[in-house]
This record gives C-alpha cells, structure tokens and sequence, in this order.
C-alpha cells in the first residue's frame, strides 16, 4: 500500500508522478504513517508550489494594498492583482476582464448576483429555476430574495441516472421566471449538464442564465463565450488556488445595470453623507481591500493548469473514472448514485448496511480521505431517498493505485461493519 | 490528534454494541419519549423512558443511524436506570470531559468510557453525544434533540 | 540615509531592529537601490515571517476544507480555523467566541450589519448617526440601506484639531436614530474616538452602537467588553495578517436575532427547495468556504502581537507620532490635519504649493511610502475643505530614522515644486 | 518598473511648463469649453476653445491640479492649433500608445513625448491624460470629463 501514493508511471502522456512532485501535502502520511490518499477534490483541491510560492513572495517582496497609492509598492501590487483577473478572464475565455468581477468565491458570486441582480427585478409571482442537484450556493441565495419579494424557486427533476431532465428544464422557463440557473458539473454526481443546449433555450427566451461552475473550472476547458450563458461563478480553492478567492463573468450590459451591493473603498465615484455616486463595473462590485495575495496566488493557479493543458487533465480525469468506477463496482453491496452519459471524475456512493461516516472514518484510518454527508446538496439526497453517501472525487495528480487503496479500504471496513 | 485513539476508535467493544444492540426491545409502555437526529448526517434514534418516581425505569431505542450513534445508545442503557433528571446531567457532563480528552472519574460512565477516543476525532462526536441528549430531551419534555452545531 | 531602514537601536525597551529583521518586506529597496521607508501603514500592514510561514505551511501540510468532512486532514483544518476564531476573541476580549463572526475584512462586518441588522429594522424616517471623520466603509453601507427604506444618514460635526464633537453626536442619538456608527481610530487624521463615553450615551438610549476598529486592534489593546459598543468591526491585513480576513463581534442578543445574509453550505441546517432553515450564529453568517488560510495567518499575527505586547506597541508608536510630528513641523509650509490630543500614529499633511499626489511621487522616488488622495474619507475632505493629502502612518516596526528620510525628502520635494 | 523611468518623471522639461504654463490667459471668445476632474485625485482642469471651420483656433487652460496636469495643458496647448476632432482623436491615440510604453511616431506629440515616463507609473497615467480628454469632451459638446476608471 505504501508505494501507492507515488506510482510513478507515466499516464496517457500525462507525467503523473511528476505533477505530484508538485503538490507539497502529497507526500504527507495520516494515522500510523499511512500515505494520504487525498479523494477530496471536490471539497477542495491542494495547491502546487508555485501557488504557495506566489503568496509567500507576494508577502515578503510585494506586500501593498491596491489601487489606492501612488508609491512603487503598491504599483506593483496593483499591477499583479489586475494581472490576475486578465489571467482568469483569458482561461474561461471572457471577451474583456471588465467583466470578471473578484469575488471571495462561488458563494460570494451567487449572492452578488442573488442581491444585485435579481433582488431589484423580482416581483410577486417571479420565479426562479434552478434543478435538484445544486449545491446550497446554487439554491439559498436564491431562496433568500424569492421569499423577501414573494417569489418562488423552482427546480427542474433528475433522471435516476443523475443527468438533468433537460426538457423540464425548458418547459419551466415559463415567462415570470427572472433567472434561470444550473450547474456546469454537480458535485455529488459528476454530471456535466449540456449548458450550451440550456443557454440557447434560455437566450431563445430572453430569460438570463447563471452557471455555477465551480467543479468545470478546473476540470475542463470553459470557453464562457461558447456556452452562451450570462453569469458564469466559480471558485478559486478548488481549482487549485487559495482559499478566499473566485469570480463572477458577467455579460457587460448586465453588470453595467445593476446597483451596487456592498459599500465601502474602491467601489465609489464620490461620496458625501447626503448621497454617493458609484464606479463602474468591476469595481462598483468590489468593496474594501481585496485578498490581493489570494489571487496572486489564483494566478499561479491558472498559469499551471494552463501549463499541464485543460484537455489533458479532463482526458486524464476520464481515465481515472473509468477505472475507478469499474473497480468500486466490484465490491459486494457498493452502489453509485450517478452514471451520467457525461460525467467527471466524481464518485458517489452507497454500501448496504454500513453509515456513510462509519465508512468515512474507517477509510480515513487507512489513509483515504473521502467526504461523507449531504454534500451541501440536501434537496439532491431527498431526490434519491437517502441521508448521506460517501464521496470519491479524483484530481490529475490522483492515481489507479489511489483507487486501489480506495477499493481495498472500502472492502476492509465493509468487513468490520456490515 | 493521536494515530492510536484513532485506530481503536472502531474497536470490537464498540462494533459489538453496534451490531447487537441492547435496550431495542421497545417498551410497552412509555412515560416519556423524544427523537434525535443530525440532519447533515442523516442519524436518526428514537428513545422511550420509563419513569418511577422521576427516576429512570426503563429504557429503549430504535436508530437508523451510524455505529457510534448505535453503540453510544446501546451503552447508555446499561447506566440509565436508577437515574433521576440530575443524575442524567452529571453523566452527560462527565461524558462531555471525556470528549475532550480530560481524565477523570470515567467508572460511572462504563462502556461509554471507550468514546475517550473521539477526544481525537472531533468531527464524529455529535454522533456519541446524540443518545445522551435525546434521553435528557426526553426528561424535559422537549419533542426533538440535536447534537449538530454544538 | 542607506543606514536609516536598519537602525539598530533599542528604543523604550522595544527592540525595533530585532522586531524589524522579523518583516522580510522591510528589507526591500525600490527605486535605484533605494531602502523602502514603508510609512503606508493605515493602508495595509507588512507580514511578519511567522505570519508568511504559518500560511505557507497551511498549505503544505494541512490544507482541507473545514467542517465538512471526517477525515484527519479536514478535522485538522477544522481545528485551525476554528482556533484562529479563539485566538481573536481572546485578543479582542470577547465574552465568548461564539460571537466572532469571521468575514473577508471590515467591509463585509460593516455591510453584514447593513444588511442583516439594519435593514429589517429600518423604517421611513429612521436614521443612523455616523460621524464626519469616517471611512467609506462605514458610510456607504449604512447610505445604500437607508436609500431602500427612506431612511437618513447624520454624520456628526468634529472640531477642526479633527477631535469628535461628542456633545454633538450625543445629541444627534434622538428616538429615530436605528445605529450609531464611529470608527475607534481615524484612519487619516489619527484622532481616538472617546468610545466608552460614547457607548454609554448610546446605551443610555438604547441605540446600538458599531465600532470600526480597523484602526485601533493593530494599534492598542482592545477590550470590547470594557468599550461598552454592541458591534465591533476589524481587519485582519491592517493588523500583520493575511489579505481576505477580519472579523465582526457581535452581542450575543443581535447576533441571534439577525437574519441569514449570504445563502450557501455551512449556514444551513436543512435545504429544501420549498425553503431552509439556518445554523445558529457564527456559522449562520458564514456562507461558503473562508478564506481558512487566511484565518490560520490571522491566528499567528495575533500570537506575534501579543508576544509583543500591545501595550507596548501603543507605547512605541507614540514616541514615533511625537517625534515625526515635531520634525514634520519644521518643513516650511507644512500643515498637519489632526492634532487631537488622544491620537494614533497617522499624521496626514499638506504642504503649501505642492499637491498632494506630486509629493507621494515624489518621496517614492526617495523610497517613502506614503499615501496620497482622499483616504476613502470623501466626508472628511469636504469637511477640512481640501482635495487630498498625504498621509504618514507608522508602524512598531518604523524608526526616528525613518521619519528623518521621511522630512528629508519632503524638503527635497519641496525645492522641486514649490 | 524601470528606476530611470520613474527618476525622470519629474525632469526640469515637465517643472517649467508646469510652473509657468503656456496657454492659460483666458480666451476672449470660446466657441467650446468643459471641465475636466478627477475627483479621487482632486484634480480641476477648465479648458476653452475657439473654432475655425471645426478647427481649432484657439485654446487655454485653467488648472488647479498637480504638475502632471499643468504640464500636459501646457504641453498640449503647442500642438491642438489647426487640427480638427478626428486630428485630436488621432493624437489621443498615440498619445495613449506612448503611456502604454510603445515606441511609435512620437514627432507629432512634441513635448507630450515626455510622459513616456508614465509607462513605468500606471498611477499617474490619468493625470497625463486628464488635459486631452477634456479637450475631446469640449469638442463633442459634453460639459466634463474624467480619466479616472480609465
Ligand atoms: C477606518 C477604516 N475603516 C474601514 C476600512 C476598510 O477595511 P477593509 O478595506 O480591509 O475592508 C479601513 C481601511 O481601508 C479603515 O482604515
Ligand atoms: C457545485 C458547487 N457550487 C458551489 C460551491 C461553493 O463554493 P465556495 O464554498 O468556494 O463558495 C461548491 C463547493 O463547495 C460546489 O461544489
């Protein structure tokens, strides 16, 4: 089990055990020495050195607040931080980093948009569409202005398979709905949603679309132009950036519309207490001192998926799937929730008899780290009638041996449990 | 956080009272009930007390949930009767040292003592905390009890 | 004046060459070799090496998201964050740190309570008192609330040393007023605001009163409790932390009775599409993944200002403010705006003939930071009746001899443009 | 950002105009005029124009902002006579070339080729640009202008 953590093959062309080299935390060992098995992506990804690298020189050589000063620190601040959102509105494609608003992440972006957006246009009778498979993000916000202005949320059925029933989807843009919203990829399936298909039906009725792409990013390529949506949210951490960091795309005509949400630094035009005027679009939507360092560090981030090749870490992924879900399919009682046409690599599962988190813990003690509960996706597991499940979800850097120590894990706590 | 604690976290003690549990005969007749659940972890455990002069006659519980939940209840029983409201505190409060680790009398507590292991496992010790503080929901006449967000 | 940046002095038993070797910015040239005199302070900090580390190994040795899932790695990141939370309240004195809400910096505090406090409470003809010497940060908010309501936003007169008129803001706390809202410390003239006096008119009343304490927790110890106030808003980068991190205390009372703001995963307790319900507070108003590296950054500058004791660094900025203040005084056609008599180490000036932004640049080039324009003080321009200024904030870690690089090159400016 | 870049910025050339600038005695007659302002720098800037055939015949300045400003009113003044709007929004667009640090034909600039400086200082850029800008505004019958959010 020991040599499983670095197996030093080269994969589909895609050097494995040089890529892991790159990620620090890899190499550590939980309980007893156990090598770490990291199955967690989806919670949140590690970080290569040059991501931990860019923060600590940010600190010890760059160290400013932006936008702000005129002195050559705070220049050079400025200048890394505006570089950070060219680097992330080049990577999802977006036709001008005006409209990359930074945000703390995908919360953050779908709450600006809960707030700024939709609060000001929604009336009595309004609805919302979102779908059974959202993560809380995709679904309170909402949830939180709909009931201040008596609207309603409505969410489009699954098929049992995970994929989206797309043609509900559609029959439910019916006129009062003033936002429509999906996620790109679902973090407890795996499910890629066919969002250009879903754009084009939106679009064809006038009816905005928000994507939450927070499990696309950095798992395949995003071309935001070529989906066709009109908001586009995604998360900093699980791409393989820091903590504290994200970004909302937004169609320029639609951020230029909208009213300001938090006030403070940066986001004015003049101020006095009798009334204030606002800047435009991004920094309207960007109060007070940015995580300046975080995105330092996203841009790294960026800079090394580029480097590794979105196509080849979404092909390399693929393989991965394959191969583990062949092999979790072999244990007795084992059950995935989720076999999309379309899916990452994203494992969900049940074992007959045994808890998802006595599983979790006794796979943690092997030295695998899976998540186990409700995924902050609660309304998806009353879809499917079941109160939590445990989740393998798979990186580049991840490996076939990984899956083995995973399957043989599994098949030792099944023994104690069931 | 200790390799040890971690690993005998699922000790045989605990597995036994998980798969065999006591105190799963539900009584004929109950004075007092209450349901605990943990909803972001999907537990749920329905407790019946008997009550004799406000001490602690009998009782039962019926889980869906995971093992340390089930052997946490399956323990409890074997220390309940014979306990008034007051006495259920002062065990609740000599477990919660236990949870964190602090050594102490741990005899009254018998089997429960062995979740000493979760002073090294904080994520999972809502889940041995679920029984107790549905029985003293039960005891104060409260419906529901929840050990999430303690 | 190469020698200035590393005097090696001990001062007021303070040894600031020690304290200084422990910032790796400090020892940075700008300009053709130029030592940076980093007097930029009121902006944004410099780090501290325990403070870089302890981010740095974050993420090399303990990355995972908090409070979600069971394995070690998680309950490791768990157990950080929610010890950064301690530490904070601890160090802010705090009756409980079940009261600390932990946010992205003072904007999202201030806005947090414009949004979930204020604005259910706010009616047609209410108003909230601020003051004249505030931040945008702890205007704005409280103006794009009021806006929604028909409410109004007073600000409070100061006397021209830039002191509070006190007597005016007691008086302005009439029936209507909802928040009473004064910044601990003026970021661009230095003035201490008399917060217990004022906390004990605004109990009197009845009125609540929030504290922007971005310019006091790095400067003075702060005891929330002895204050007497009922919101207390901080940030972390100001006070040798990471970007992307601060706080909101809260009473207990106020926080319990504050709506969800931000919708997502950890705020919930269950999601259904028909509707949620919420955590209790903290976790309530902590929607989303935070910023987990930032906060265990946090956590270790509060650890290194305590290891020097704010006492003593209240005690040391003096000596700096009366020392650089005095040799300011002596450049012909300098004026300083603020001479209150309890005040920080800010010092905020105008040289006559010279514009402001000229002067920053000017000093740049002599390697002074400083900062130059409105501060995001509009109010406070407009009361002093001046475009911008110049500001010099300094820190534990500056020098006498800093401030002598400071005037010095002030005086050569000065040649040049006037 | 270059040393050299930035220790020019303020070189004796930009000093004179701005301290004596040329172009600031008030036009008898303006056939256009507007204001330019940079409110977080707290720069003012009036500008007059008199036309001929759409051409300008005339200009002038009044300015109460820093040298950069000064400077490229001054400096800006030596060049607008005898061109019409697509002239000046010809030169705008070099001028914003030479800012971005791209060589090109600088001949046309005159002095304004001075703040090649400001490649090196983004901050400062909008100080530079306040002048031309004010002058497009005036030129297209709009009362103000502003380089900041640029
Ligand atoms: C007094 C005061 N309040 C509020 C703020 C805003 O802090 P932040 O930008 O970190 O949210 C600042 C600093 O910018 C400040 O000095
Ligand atoms: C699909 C999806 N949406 C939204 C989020 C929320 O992202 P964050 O917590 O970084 O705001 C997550 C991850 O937690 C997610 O998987």
């Amino acid at each position: 089990m020991n040599a499983s953590a670095g197996t030093p093959a080269t994969h589909d062309g895609f050097d494995v055990a040089r890529v892991r080299a790159e990620f620090p935390l890899l190499a550590r060992t939980v309980h007893d020495g156990k090598p770490l098995v990291y199955l967690d992506n989806a919670n949140t990804a590690q970080k290569p050195r040059c991501v931990i690298e860019a923060v600590d020189r940010f600190y010890r050589e760059r160290n400013a607040n932006v936008a702000r000063a005129v002195h050559a620190l705070s220049e050079e601040a400025t200048d890394l931080y505006e570089g950070a959102r060219t680097a992330l509105a080049r990577f999802i494609n977006a036709p001008s980093a005006q409209e990359l608003v930074l945000t703390s992440g995908t919360t953050m972006a779908t709450n600006l948009v809960a707030y700024s957006y939709l609060l000001p246009r929604l009336e009595p009778g309004d609805s919302v569409l979102t779908t059974r498979m959202e993560h809380h993000a995709n679904i309170v916000p909402w949830q939180l202005v709909c009931e201040r202005r008596g609207a309603r949320l409505k969410a489009a059925a699954l098929e049992a398979n995970g994929e989206l029933r797309v043609d509900e989807f559609i029959a439910l843009l019916t006129p009062e709905v003033k936002l429509a919203c999906v996620a790109h990829v679902s973090n407890v399936l795996g499910t890629v949603n066919p969002v250009r298909e879903i754009a084009a039906a939106c679009r064809k009725r006038g009816i905005p679309l928000l994507v939450d792409g927070s499990q696309a990013v950095p798992h395949m390529p995003v071309d935001v132009r070529a989906l066709g949506c009109d908001f586009y949210a995604f998360t900093g951490h699980k791409m393989c950036g820091p903590t504290g960091t994200g970004g909302l795309w937004a169609r320029r005509e639609l951020l230029a519309d909208m009213p300001p949400f938090f006030g403070g630094g940066e986001m004015i035009r003049e101020v006095r207490i009798e009334g204030s005027t606002f800047a435009d679009p991004p920094a309207r939507f960007e109060a007070g001192t940015p995580n300046i360092a975080g995105f330092v560090g996203l841009a790294a981030a960026v800079a090394f998926l580029e480097s590794l090749d979105m196509q080849r870490i979404a092909a390399r992924e693929q393989v991965l799937l394959d191969y583990a879900t062949a092999r979790l399919q072999e244990v007795p009682g084992l059950r995935i929730l989720g076999s999309a046409a379309h899916k990452a690599a994203v494992i969900s599962f049940l074992v007959e008899g045994a808890h998802a988190h006595d599983l979790a813990t006794l796979l943690d003690l092997e030295g695998v780290a899976v998540r186990s509960g409700h995924h902050c996706a609660h309304p998806l597991m009353q879809f499917y009638g079941v109160p939590a499940t445990c989740r393998a979800s798979f990186s580049f850097y991840n490996t076939e041996a990984e899956a083995d120590v995973l399957v043989a894990a599994l098949r030792k706590a099944r023994k104690l449990l069931v | 956080m200790s390799a040890v604690a971690t690993a005998t976290l699922y000790r045989e003690q605990v597995l036994a009272h998980a798969r065999a549990p006591g105190h799963s005969t539900p009584l004929d007749h109950a004075d007092a009930r209450a349901t605990g659940a943990n909803a972001l972890c999907g537990d749920h455990l329905e407790v019946q007390l008997a009550l004799t002069d406000e001490r602690i006659s009998g009782y039962a519980f019926h889980a869906e949930a995971c093992v340390l939940v089930r052997a946490a209840a399956s323990m409890l029983g074997d220390r309940l009767l014979g306990l008034d409201r007051a006495g259920v505190h002062a065990m609740a409060l000599r477990f919660e040292r236990l949870l964190q680790g602090e050594a102490g009398d741990t005899d009254a507590l018998g089997d429960l003592a062995v979740f000493v292991d979760l002073a090294a496992h904080p994520a999972r010790r809502k889940c041995a905390r679920l029984p107790l503080a549905t029985v003293l929901a039960a005891l104060a006449g409260r419906a529901t009890a929840t050990t999430e967000e303690a």
